[in-house]
């Protein structure tokens, strides 16, 4: 390897601390959100945030897989910036107890989304070009799982009717 | 037992534990869960040796939560129980957290004297300007006009409780604002909390989708406070009393003696007794 | 009394729907308990909830009759399930047996098994169809029109009461509901409706009121027009009902910093002169015993009504438990005499809140009211409830003697006051002890006379019947306090039933305790069972204190948070001495 | 009864009461009676509609000593039991009274709740920078090295607590400092801050010439505040935070709308009954 | 016991001396009860205040005797006047007779006649004349003198005491004390030495310490190395002692915001691990009972030690009562057991509290000590106590299962505990109700299981025979608690001395009331007779309540501010059933 091929390998390393620190954030976050929507007796939505974390989860692992055994640079949560104020956090917040699995999904595609958006601003922005060949991967995988959604979608959206309103009072637990 | 090196590997999910919140999806606390669990990871802190201690409302549900030492405590004490645990085990990381009820309302007197005791705790507020648990009700932090909850049907009419303002009165010595909504920048201004040697205070702004709806709206409001952090208690007054109360950062930190156990030259009990003899 | 505590337990229906949440399992049961009401029937209506504050599942339950219902029956006699999601964690609150019959929908998946098992019966609905077909028609409607129709209750009730209940909501939604509702009247096959179930009468003018409200109530009743408190679950809805309608009386609520700063302001606002109260739940009794004492030691009237929960500590904030007595009653420092009553049922929350606030101005003292979640949270249909004939306020100086002698030791113990504003009547009020004029003193003679006086004036004055609630006649003697009354009162008359002779005395003014008029209503009796709710035995133990029971006396204490049922009761009287 | 005419000839020996005070020779806590007394005759109020709330201390004592209605209270609650009596009374004038520990220490809360309120209430704090009553342990007040309290043998090491800051963060909407050394100028302010519509507080240097000795130095010390008297409370918080504490003055005055009890469209008892009805 | 609570009366001598501020009466009693130290004998003193911050006046009660001596004689020996100003303040607590003697200087005036009616005999003594002979002199020192002589106290162990209290105010004040008591001494003419005064002994080691001082090192002796508090009379000396010790021993006093502060630290500290304290009296007991309750259900050791004084609420702070046990007990909400535990005596107080410590370590709860203001600011002179042989320490979860149950039901139902550090052990603490692992639940299965549990590991300890102090066998019991015990012991041994047979019950342990023992003790006893030092009664009460006690009991039940006195109770005894 010699020099240039060195910094490269860095700026690539760097990408992909990103990319993983990005999927393991959704994937977690989806992860939580099954969880406690399981709990709050929506099994639907949970079932399908449960899928959707197990597709985060393995994402970050692909990630790792590409870096053929080279650690990843230590990435203080702060410094990426991918979770910074458009981060795929923001599904949690929108989130409902009543959610129906159309508007987990139309929430999960804004998401996914978002994270597209940022591996694109990558590769239009990278001058390495190994950043710039996985970027583009990651980007043809990423539209691939998009597409998929938008099929679900259009899928639930046939028989999708928004939740109704909670007629019962909240709970006061302690 | 878990080796330094094991620590270091910890990821923010280690830190998580096998209880699953009851909070309402979409509730702010679940992001300051991740932020919390994401600074421990980053410090790569040893789970055994951190403490986490909370009052009661949902907020205060946390320790739970969180794969480490916990207490769940009384509304409004949980900055009295770690001020204790700090001062008898100089050696952990105490964490403390909870509502704005808990910690502004019930437990105010706490949070002056925390502030002015200067302990090296880290305090968290997670501040959703309501009683979340108990169904809605006005918190010191809730807007005047906010008349939602049926005992105060016109609105509080009393003015704001200034988290921050209040804090630098008192003499905390670190003073920052965050935000759910931006995990990853709370988890930084966590991590430079529990770094600082002293009394560190961390207003988040927490939203409840359950009886703040309107609190969704936050995103758009909070904005980076525009003073640079200081250390002169005049400017951060200054800064703090003109804010809107959405600014986010370090607003102060000042450089001040930790508060410490005094010791003395040690003597054994029966020579404390010999004081007895005639 | 204008009400019976007699339920015929064969004379009444327990129903219960269960939902997760957004299903309107709650909203279900409150239309049903209208429903039984407009029907010309009488009801109650608990309910349970998980751990979450929405969305987690709940179930109403209510029970039914011709008579006024004072308790739960022990066992369900009909299940609704609007989901089978979490059911399983009311197991244990739904008793249920051969004869009970479970209503859901197939397309909900199967019935668990731990309910099944029970041998109850099945009956199926396409509920979620039913709904389906209705414009924004809602399930927990449908199952509601089955309830009905199970109960042979008039389909207008039902209607009426949706209406009623819904008609914030809109047009629209009610149009939706009373579709619902009559479809799933018609659902219901012919011939499937229980044959005991109580028949709907012509109706009369009926309540529907919260243990909750029904301590509001009292407390407008007696006056009090100042109220200071802080949130706290199950207590909270008192403030709720009160805040908007002490505005309407030109009184005042105040949302206060903490328990500390509530009880301190409605001392201020009865040093003031206007009766005041406040309202919480254990952790914040606790916190208000010292303001509570120095209410005591400077003889200011003020009145807690403290909505017990499951203790110790936080412990189960949404659950019943009667296990706060011991504090009420002991949990001041220093000698401090003071009153505590416990209303025996929801409609007793007003007369009995009421009769505390009266009681704590006549005598200038504390009074600290009983109820619990079991009838805070509770709701009944009861017949409209009469003013009781006492008049009890603060005796006012308004011709103070020169010096005036606030704390004068005069014939019945209690010293005329004065409100400020009074020219004549200047005094400073002091939980120091003092002489009679109110000046600090620390001299054995004051003492002494400050203490007797206190005591003395509680003591000596005359409760009347009002004391408790005595029942019948004979050699078992069940003796109860507070909410575990109705209960009691239910397993007493099935042991008649029996052909048992039982006497009941269901205590209501529990400080101070009428030991002599209490020993001799005991009388000679064979058996004396003391009925409570909560794991020390601490009525029992009080009455030993006060050595108001025999030595055979036997203790039934049992902790929440499931509730005592009659049948328990029954069968430990049947049992013999085995207890 | 007092005639108004007869109220106007009230001097201020007239509103002390017959008993004597317990405080030592020498104790501030005279001159800050003696003001309070002036104020009063000042005024003209009619002893009967002044009420006079006080806590638990040597300070606290002070009810019994003014002839106007009076409440000796517990520790630290004074603030509470005169917001209640005002909310139900606000035909009286309601002031509140007691020392550094009673209204900083255990009572902190209640300080930072009633400034928020703003009833119009008067809250004089009788600072001494002990616990006198007890017999000389440090309060919040106390310097971080006073030694002299066996409690703290080495100081409490802990910031003191600035009453005026406080109080402007809370939004209290007058606050001053006294000297009880100055009755004449404390007197004007008491007058001032009776006449303020709001939550007044008078924080008052009152000498504790038992244990704290040294205190007989603050003659030469205190000066009056070179600031104007402001409604801007960023100004305020600039000059109470570079303050010394030893100046004397009003330092901020707001015209804000005072707390009242909410009314609504009078209904009675049995029209409210209907509800029930089904 | 290495201590008999057996006080001759005769051998005993009982001294005031009285004196307004800054007559240095106090310091002369200090003085005088060390001497009596030195002279070889036992003896206590207490005093008694005005309201005045400074410069009241004040009393020294002095009562020495060859014996230990835990409580105040019936009467006075002697009264040694330093000045007349307000003396009558103290007429009750002084009673004087004929058989008294009175020291006083012609030229403070004529003595009142509220004392001279007693018929007590006046000594005139030039005291003042004396003390300006004497450069420095001062008349406290003079009067000492006196009070040596007529007691026959080596004058040595005058001047010692005189010159070890002295020492820190310099040389000169001890050389002028030294010369005053000499010429005091000497001043009082020979043959006017009580007969019957105790003989000096060969002096052997005795400590010299107060109630509160014991109170801390019982705590340092149990292992407590973490104190938060908040000053209150009269309990702010225990903190005095600890403060600068609890550094020498790398422990932490700190003084903390309120009491709220100061429970919760405790508990904070004692959650990490370290045995934890806090202090006070009544008042601030009643703040700190919400945070002992947590300790309770979270099952963290916490000790209070609680200075009872008169109350209710502010009462009479100065002035010692008994009157606390009812929020010792009784004073939480829901049920939550817990130990309560008195000292008999000063000397007690050090054993009790570090009893207290180790109970509370071993069995995960909450212990209150209750001491009282005549303990606690008294002074003896004892013997030097022993460290009692017992080993009770907080049963640690090394090796913790995994999952670690916090809260495991075990045989003995103490549950293995971890502190923060321990790599395996985590786990959150919690005051709501949970199940084994730690977890909220709201299940009646646990809430049952954890309700029981912490009441079993409190029942079924073995207490040993430390519950309480029992001495003699008879007809008559006299059943008492915490500092009366000396009192009615003294009583018991002048009965005996009358020929009576009387067994004394004195208990220690008061929660868990040991029962079915108690009743053993109490065996066939015709009179019971309960003894206590507060108004309604409250250990007869909860005798009662426990079913303790034989149907004929009486109680004898007398609030503060006075002290009971040994006669009071002999002659109770004597005067039959009329109590
Ligand atoms: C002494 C006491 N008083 C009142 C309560 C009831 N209570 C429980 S949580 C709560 C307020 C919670 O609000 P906050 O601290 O803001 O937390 P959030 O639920 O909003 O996160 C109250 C009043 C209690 N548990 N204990
Ligand atoms: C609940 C409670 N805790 C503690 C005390 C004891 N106490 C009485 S006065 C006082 C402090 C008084 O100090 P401060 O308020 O400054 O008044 P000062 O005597 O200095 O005028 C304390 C701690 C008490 N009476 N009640
Ligand atoms: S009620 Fe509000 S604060 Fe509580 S869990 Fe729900 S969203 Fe969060
Ligand atoms: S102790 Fe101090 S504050 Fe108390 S009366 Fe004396 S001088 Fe005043
Ligand atoms: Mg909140
Ligand atoms: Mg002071």
């Amino acid at each position: 390897m010699n020099e240039r091929e060195q910094a490269m390998s860095a700026q690539v390393l760097e990408f992909l601390a990103h990319a993983q620190a990005l999927e393991t954030e959704s994937g977690e976050r989806y992860r939580e959100l099954s969880e406690t929507l399981e709990i709050h007796n929506n099994p639907e939505a949970a079932a399908l945030f449960q899928k959707l974390a197990h597709y985060g989860e393995s994402r970050a692992e692909e990630v790792v897989q590409q870096t053929g055994g080279m650690a990843l640079p230590e990435l203080p949560p702060w410094e990426c910036q991918w979770l910074s104020a458009e981060g795929p956090h923001r599904c949690m917040e929108e989130a409902h107890y009543l959610m129906t699995p159309y508007q987990a999904l139309r929430l999960v595609l804004r998401n996914e989304s978002c994270s597209c958006n940022l591996y694109r601003r990558s590769l239009r922005d990278a001058v390495d070009l190994g950043v710039k060949k996985i970027a583009s991967e990651m980007i043809r995988e990423k539209e691939k799982h998009l597409e998929w959604l938008y099929s679900c979608i259009e899928r639930e959206a046939e028989t999708h009717h928004p939740p109704q309103e909670d007629l019962d009072p909240p709970n006061a637990p302690e | 037992m878990s080796t330094a090196q094991d620590r270091k590997n910890l990821k923010p999910k280690d830190y998580k534990s096998e209880i699953k919140p009851i909070w309402c999806p979409g509730c702010g606390h679940f992001s300051v869960l991740s932020a919390i669990t994401k600074a421990l990871a980053h410090l790569g802190l040893a789970k055994e040796q951190v403490a986490l201690i909370s009052g009661i409302g949902c907020s205060s549900r946390i320790p739970a939560y969180v794969d480490t030492y916990g207490f769940h405590g009384v509304h409004g004490r949980a900055l009295a129980v770690a001020s204790g645990l700090k001062a008898a085990r100089p050696d952990l990381t105490v964490l403390t957290a909870g509502g704005d009820g808990d910690g502004f309302s019930i437990g105010g007197n706490h949070f002056l004297h925390a502030c002015r005791r200067n302990m090296d705790l880290t305090y968290i507020a997670m501040d959703n300007e309501v009683y979340g648990m108990t169904k809605g009700q006005a918190s010191p932090t809730t807007a005047p006009d906010w008349s939602h909850s049926k005992l105060t049907p016109h609105g509080t009419g009393i003015r704001r409780f200034q988290p921050a303002a209040i804090a630098l009165a008192s003499g905390a010595s670190f003073i920052a604002r965050g935000f759910s909504g931006d995990p990853s920048g709370l988890a930084r201004l966590v991590v430079e909390a529990i770094q600082h040697p002293g009394f560190s205070f961390v207003h988040v702004l927490s939203p409840c989708p359950t009886f703040r709806p309107e609190q969704r709206a936050w995103k758009q409001q909070v904005h980076p406070c525009d003073l640079e952090t200081t250390d002169n208690p005049i400017d951060a007054a200054h800064a703090i009393q003109s804010d809107d109360g959405r600014s986010l950062g370090i607003f102060y930190i000042e450089s001040l003696p930790v508060w410490r156990s005094e010791k003395a030259a040690q003597r054994s009990l029966s020579r404390i007794e010999q004081e007895f003899l005639v | 009394m204008n009400h019976s505590y007699f339920t015929p337990h064969e004379n009444a229906v327990s129903i219960t729907i269960t939902g997760s949440g957004g299903s309107g399992a709650v909203t279900a049961g409150l239309v049903l308990l209208e429903s039984v009401a407009r029907a010309g029937l009488y009801g109650l209506m608990g309910r349970s909830v998980g751990p979450q504050i929405r969305g987690g599942e709940s179930a109403a339950m209510v029970r039914f009759s011709s008579q006024p219902v004072d308790c739960p029956g022990d066992r369900f006699d009909l299940l609704v399930a609007l989901d089978w999601r979490n059911v399983l964690r009311f197991v244990d609150e739904i008793p249920l047996d051969e004869r009970s019959l479970i209503i859901a929908d197939p397309a909900a998946g199967d019935a668990p098994e731990a309910l099944t098992q029970s041998g109850a019966q099945l009956l199926t609905l396409p509920i979620k169809e039913i709904a389906s077909g209705v414009k924004g028609g809602r399930i927990n409607m449908v199952a509601l029109g089955a309830v009905g129709a199970v109960c042979a209750l008039p389909p207008d009730a039902m209607t009426e009461s949706a209406a009623h209940t819904l008609a914030p909501k809109g047009d629209a939604v009610v149009a939706a509901a009373t579709e619902c509702i009559l479809k799933g009247y018609d659902s219901v096959a012919e011939g499937r409706s229980f044959a005991a179930a109580p028949r709907p009468e012509r109706a009369r003018a009926r309540w529907n009121i919260s243990g909750n409200e029904a301590s509001g109530l009292g407390a407008l009743r007696g006056g009090v027009r100042f109220v200071a408190a802080y949130p706290i679950t199950p207590a909270t809805e008192i403030l709720e009902w009160l805040a908007p309608r002490l505005e309407q009386l030109d009184g005042t609520l105040l949302q206060a910093e903490d328990e500390l700063a509530s009880v301190n302001m409605i001392i201020g606002a009865s040093f003031g002169g206007v009766p005041a109260l406040t309202t919480t739940s254990g952790p914040g009794l606790s916190l208000m015993m010292e303001g509570l004492g120095l209410a005591v030691a400077s003889e200011i009237p003020a009145v807690v009504v403290n909505v017990m929960r499951g203790g110790p500590s936080t412990g189960i904030p949404t659950k019943s438990e009667q296990a706060d007595l011991n504090i009420a009653i002991y949990g001041f420092h220093g000698d401090a005499p003071h009153l505590v009553l416990a209303p025996l049922s929801i409609t007793d929350c007003i007369a009995t809140t009421q009769w505390g606030v009266g009681l704590a101005e006549r005598l200038q003292t504390v009074a600290i009211v009983l109820t619990d979640q079991s009838l805070g949270q509770a709701r009944a249909v009861i017949d409209p409830p009469e003013m009781p004939l006492f008049t009890l306020s603060r005796q006012l100086a308004d011709q103070p003697t020169d010096p005036y002698l606030r704390y004068r030791v005069t014939a019945e113990a209690v010293s005329p006051v004065t409100a400020p504003g009074t020219a004549d009547g200047i005094y400073t009020g002091d939980g120091l002890e003092h002489n009679e004029r109110g000046a600090p003193s620390s001299i054995a003679a004051d003492h002494l006379a400050q203490l007797e006086k206190r005591q003395r004036k509680l003591e000596g004055f005359d409760y009347g019947k009002r004391w408790a609630e005595i029942e019948g006649e004979g050699d078992i003697c069940l003796l109860t306090w507070g909410s575990s009354a109705g209960v009691v009162f239910e397993a007493a008359n099935r042991l008649r039933a029996q052909g048992q002779t039982v006497r009941v005395l269901a205590v209501r003014l529990l400080a101070p305790l009428r030991t002599q008029i209490l020993r001799e209503a005991i009388g000679t009796a064979q058996r004396v069972l003391v009925v409570e709710q909560n794991h020390q035995a601490q009525f029992f133990h009080y009455l030993n204190a006060q050595q108001a029971l025999p030595p055979s006396a036997e203790s039934y204490a049992r902790p929440g948070p499931l509730p005592i049922r009659p049948g328990e009761i029954v069968d430990l009287v049947q049992q013999g001495g085995d207890v």
